[in-house]
């Protein structure tokens, strides 16, 4: 039985659900929009799960004196004093009346000084990373490679005025053989092609997916049954 | 003495003595902020070259920090709001006064309850009860998302796509019209064939789906290159960072 | 001199017709204030607004005849009562026959004027509508098409899904990806080291995390039979408690609750690029051999295919995010695109059950094949031939793919 | 074959190039041009050119309606392309007119107004030469309305003084009043709304800017309803060079969009670079070893 209520749950819901959005009438209509305020506090009380395990985490890593010890007392230091700028609102306006990223407070400047650079080099990072898979997966090993290099070059050339110049000399009937104008031409048809044949099947993968969950036929997610 | 540790401990002291011995001396910033903010961005870069004690070091910062980061957020953001504000408005008068005045919405009460429904897996009696949180979660997702892409992804770009594969402008034929769109037109086609699960992907069938593969090998190459750039602006961001704000080397 | 001929007819008959014009507006001033040089609008109708909650109406009316003599737009004017004041609500532009006025209270019953408007500010005000009221409706038939194409897509999943629950038996292609995850788990065990999955970085109120989390399970339950470590880091509470509860019952079933332990899955940050971070850390310390990236991503995607990369470790990808797939495709060993990753679960399960969902899925592939070379047929026809037969029913297939925003 | 290990040739040796040391020139393609300010000549491309010819043509005094529909996450990629807009229509001593659909807007009019028209044009008057209309909600639906009357909506400019006691407010009726509208934004709503909302049912020559990532998705607007378009750094880059192509002596005058551009263009040469020779090796490696495989084959 107590395997039973959690499916019914998700059935009764799923269907509700999608039933409402025919339905305008109250309180059919707003059932989708209150969802997402409901998914927002649930995953406020969540959060508590979060924290455990990752102080729990760490704390047995200090305990155990795990290799990277020493960096988990970092973890659980940062964690700890941008929990208490946050939540008490330190450094702000009296009390706790203030806005909680208030220039000024503690809360805002860790964010700025601390977070922020490392969020935007952790982003930055990408630069490198889309060099170094363009130099080893752009290659014509195969047919499918080839079609792969061959798009990826024209829309690269296309963006560096080197590659501008290169076919600037074709005559007027042939322009649309210029990189920069093939490269807009490969983006708004074939490119777009593909992205609609994707989205199209990504829309029946989801229904199918969500018709299975909601039918109970895959219930992988609900977890352990045995107690 | 652990080695990793020596050479953070040096690295910082040595960068501590840069900012200290710098002090108002040359363009370099004499901000400690900024010098913080360069030694954690320098501290993440080094990881290109391999792991090393100031990329874990930043890492295990960012790690509690960002946590928590989210965890302030979700608190005075969602909690204090969307749920304590609704159940019991007098409660928030000192930190949003424009709600406290309004009358509850005990209706909230189904969310605050599903959240500690979900807190009940950390209970050693009844944990199972956290599935029924979990149950409405999904239920709700899948519900909701099944019209959602139904709506944009699947009808919407089918609509899209219905468009006369020979273009007529102004009376007379468009050559390059009408090759886009007839490229559009079976594009979409070849790819749906490629996605085909049930059909073994044999003769006519089996060519389109080739045809399919390369369409969609064009629009992961061009979507690559065309993202190239933006990413590299991104790096360009970071040095105009750390060779202006902070070393001062730039106008 | 033609052409000075003809100038000269042309100003002529433009400074008759100012005279004319300007005339008349003298004539009009003079005589009475009241009525102006407009000819108003007509047969004003104000109705509910159909397929809503209620609290809307559509003002509709005759264009005034005067709509070429420079009419800039019209206003909507609304009262509570015909013989109170009228006060504005909105404007519409010129050629513009209808209004929604989605401001209304649904016990209150309104009356409403259309005033036409020249560039001069000269009014003409219609009649008064009859009275009306907006209400909520229970169904909304702007969206009978999405029921009908929604119904024969999940009519068709849901009968398949039944046939092979009797078990009838039928052809599925192979998806490279999938044949590769027993192959890669082995590998895994043979080097002795651990297996990294990553769930993507949204939340389970997104679909892709639940496929994600089904995989998860499926994947689990082959690993529990060998000796290798499974290491889940996510970036989101209810995720990661999810994930624990899909390994442990994986575990469970595998017979193998003994090897389960709750150190597999663990929380690190919800920030996107601060997990990023953490993530990278355990790949280029632990070194895991294979590594899963299966969910939603953003720019993400390639910092971890890289870094996987770099380590060589095995890579199965499943994304449908497009914007991240060209970035998977050119990382990882294996990708499953869009529609293959929604599959995959009911493909690793190999239950009849599921697997028939999957052709229901390629009906759905029929409906939007046949509608797009029906629609484009159709287009082309009218476009070619110009014919009003072809238009029509082309445009009757538009409005079958149309979807009003509600 | 050879019973020794293969020494590695020079082909494979580049092939299986450390990726560090792909890192490394990435990194240096970067840092350098940032050090030295390097900037290509950026050629302003049709569609960029197509918006500076316009407001080229425009006489003194025509009036341009600028709307602000960006918000601080896009300032880097937006911000450049309003400063060369700005600085083009006060040199033609064009009347500004700035609006927002965007909350976030009204802070940015603000500060441009502070930044380019106050500091680099201080003899511009508000009221005469510009004005900030400041942000109204209503998104698509507020288009529509000023698309008719303007002054409905917009009874008080930002500051709060009367409509029609600004003086350069009293001949404007509607949108058809303004003879350009330039949208600097990418997200909604933004130039797609104004196309078709605005200039569409208007008749009114629409221009703008968006981010790179949004941009593609105009395209197919230019360029029957849009007249140009400048696509991220590289859009607000060529725009910033057209300008100092008109007048030389904006060259003085920052221009963060070529100061981008510079960086990015060495970069893309790089990994474009990158390509070509991962390509060659790969060949030549396959050659080698087709030769090897074929030697190999006759031995037998």
């Amino acid at each position: 039985m107590r395997r039973q209520i959690p499916l019914i749950i998700t059935f009764i819901v799923g269907s509700v659900l999608i039933i409402s959005v025919f339905i305008p009438h109250k309180p059919f209509g707003q059932l989708g929009e209150n969802f997402s305020v409901y998914f927002d506090i649930i995953a406020v009380f969540a959060f508590i799960l979060g924290a455990g395990n990752l102080l729990r985490v760490h704390g047995n890593r200090i305990y155990r004196k795990h290799k990277d010890w020493p960096y988990s007392v970092v973890t659980v230091a940062g964690f700890t004093v941008m929990m208490i700028a946050g939540l008490f609102k330190i450094g702000g306006s009296p009390g706790i009346t203030g806005d909680l990223t208030e220039p000024g407070s503690m809360f805002e400047e860790l964010y700025m000084y601390v977070f922020t650079p490392l969020m935007a080099t952790m982003f930055a990072l990408l630069a490198f990373f889309v060099a170094s898979a363009s130099h080893r997966a752009f290659r014509a090993k195969n047919k499918e490679a080839t079609v792969l290099l061959l798009a990826a070059f024209v829309i690269l050339l296309g963006r560096t005025p080197f590659g501008v110049k290169l076919t600037s000399w074709l005559p007027d009937p042939l322009s649309f053989l210029e990189i920069p104008n093939l490269a807009s031409w490969i983006m708004s048809v074939p490119n777009m092609a593909g992205q609609r044949a994707i989205m199209v099947g990504i829309a029946l993968g989801v229904i199918a997916m969500a018709l299975r969950v909601i039918l109970g036929v895959e219930r992988t997610y609900l977890g352990a049954d045995s107690e | 003495m652990r080695k990793d540790l020596v050479w953070l401990f040096g690295g910082v002291l040595f960068f501590g003595l840069l900012y200290l011995l710098n002090w108002g001396v040359k363009a370099i910033s004499t901000d400690l902020l900024v010098w913080i903010g360069a030694f954690l961005s320098l501290a993440i870069l080094s990881f290109l070259y391999q792991d090393n004690p100031f990329y874990k070091f930043a890492e295990h910062l960012f790690v509690g920090v960002s946590a928590a980061y989210w965890m302030c957020m979700g608190f005075w953001n969602t909690l204090v709001p969307n749920l304590i504000a609704k159940l019991h408005p007098p409660i928030v008068k000192g930190v949003l006064p424009a709600i406290a005045e309004k009358p509850p919405e005990y209706w909230y009460i189904i969310p605050a309850a599903l959240g500690i429904m979900f807190l009940m897996r950390l209970s050693p009696k009844a944990p199972w009860i956290s599935r029924w949180a979990l149950a409405f979660i999904v239920g709700t997702t899948t519900g909701l998302n099944l019209v959602r892409y139904l709506r944009s992804d699947f009808v919407g770009q089918i609509k899209s796509t219905l468009i006369p594969v020979i273009v007529v402008e102004n009376g007379s034929l468009s050559v390059g019209g009408s090759f886009s769109n007839i490229v559009i037109v079976l594009g979409v086609l070849c790819g749906l064939i490629y996605f085909f699960f049930s059909k073994e992907h044999k003769g006519i069938f089996g060519v389109a789906s080739r045809v399919g593969i390369y369409i969609l090998m064009i629009t992961f190459g061009a979507s690559f290159g065309y993202t190239v750039m933006a990413r590299i602006s991104l790096l360009v961001g970071r040095m105009q960072f750390l060779f202006g704000d902070w070393m001062g080397l730039l106008q | 001199m033609k052409t000075f001929s003809y100038s000269f007819i042309f100003y002529c008959l433009l400074g008759l017709i100012l005279l004319a014009t300007t005339d008349g507006l003298a004539q009009v001033e003079s005589s009475d204030s009241l009525l102006s040089p407009l000819l108003p609008p007509s047969e004003v109708i104000a109705e509910d607004h159909p397929g809503d909650a209620g609290g809307a109406i559509i003002v509709r009316w005759k264009l005034s005849p005067d709509e070429d003599k420079g009419i800039t737009g019209y206003e909507i004017l609304r009262s509570a009562s015909p013989t109170a004041e009228f006060s504005s609500v909105g404007f519409a532009a010129t050629g513009a026959n209808r209004y929604v006025d989605a401001n209304t209270e649904d016990s209150l019953t309104y009356y409403y004027k259309v005033v036409a408007i020249d560039a001069d500010r000269n009014a003409s005000e219609s009649e008064i509508s009859p009275p009306v009221r907006s209400s909520p409706q229970w169904f909304n038939f702007h969206l009978l098409n999405l029921l009908i194409i929604g119904g024969l897509i999940c009519g068709a999943v849901i009968y398949f899904i039944a046939h092979a629950k009797k078990g009838k038996k039928f052809f599925l292609r192979k998806i490279a990806g999938l044949e590769a995850v027993d192959e890669a788990i082995g590998r895994a065990t043979e080097m002795g080291r651990p297996i990294l999955f990553i769930p993507g970085i949204l939340d389970m109120d997104d679909v892709q995390t639940i496929a994600g989390i089904t995989i998860l399970g499926r994947v689990a339950k082959t690993i529990a039979q060998y000796e290798t470590k499974l290491n889940v880091p996510t970036s989101r509470s209810i995720v990661m408690s999810t994930a624990m509860e899909t390994v442990k019952e994986a575990y469970i079933s595998a017979g193998r609750a003994d090897a389960y332990s709750d150190d597999f899955v663990h929380y690190v940050t919800d920030e996107q690029f601060g997990y990023v971070a953490a993530v990278d850390g355990i790949m280029v310390r632990e070194k895991p051999a294979t590594c899963f990236y299966i969910g939603a991503f953003f720019a993400e995607s390639l910092i971890m295919a890289e870094t996987g990369n770099s380590i060589g470790a095995i890579q199965i990808a499943g994304t449908a995010m497009p914007a991240q797939l060209p970035f998977f495709v050119a990382a990882c060993d294996y990708t499953l695109i869009g529609e293959e990753l929604f599959a995959a679960s009911a493909y690793l399960s190999g239950e009849p059950k599921q697997l028939g969902s999957l052709k229901g899925q390629d009906v759905g592939k029929i409906i939007a094949m046949l509608a797009i070379v029906i629609g484009a047929l159709l287009e082309t026809f009218f476009a070619i031939s110009g014919s009003s037969f072809f238009g029509s029913l082309a445009e009757l297939v538009h409005k079958l793919f149309s979807i009003v925003a509600s | 074959m050879n019973p020794d290990k293969p020494k590695m040739g020079f082909f494979e040796t580049i092939a299986n190039i450390d990726r560090r040391v792909i890192f490394l020139f990435v990194g240096f393609a970067v840092i350098i041009p940032v050090l030295l300010s390097f900037s290509c000549r950026e050629e302003a491309t049709p569609i960029v050119q197509s918006i500076f010819d316009k407001i080229e043509s425009l006489p003194e005094g025509s009036k341009v309606l600028m709307s602000f529909d960006y918000g601080p996450s896009t300032v880097p990629e937006v911000q450049p392309m309003v400063d060369a807009f700005l600085r083009h229509c006060c040199e033609k001593n064009l009347k500004i007119y700035m609006m927002a659909l965007w909350g976030t807007g009204h802070n940015l009019i603000s500060e441009s107004m502070e930044d380019i028209i106050k500091e680099e044009f201080p003899h511009k008057v508000y009221g005469l030469d510009y004005v900030n209309l400041g942000f109204k909600a209503g998104q698509q639906g507020l288009i529509n309305v000023i698309l008719t009357d303007l002054k409905k909506m917009y009874t008080t400019d930002a500051l709060g003084s009367e409509i029609d006691a600004v003086p350069m407010m009293v001949d404007i009726r509607n949108l058809k009043s303004f003879d350009l509208i330039l949208s600097m934004g990418g997200g909604f709503p933004g130039i797609k709304e104004w196309v078709l909302f605005g200039g569409d049912p208007g008749n009114i020559p629409v221009a703008g800017g968006a981010t790179a990532v949004s941009a593609p998705l105009l395209y197919p607007y230019y360029p029957r309803q849009l007249l140009g378009l400048l696509g991220g750094i590289k859009g607000a880059a060529e725009y910033e060079s057209a300008l100092i192509k008109g007048y030389p002596k904006f060259k003085t005058y920052s221009h963060p969009g070529i100061d981008m551009m510079g960086p990015q263009t060495v970069a893309h040469i790089v990994i474009v670079l990158f390509i070509v020779i991962g390509n060659i090796t790969f060949f030549m490696g396959r050659k080698k070893e087709e030769e090897e495989k074929r030697e190999g084959g006759a031995l037998k």
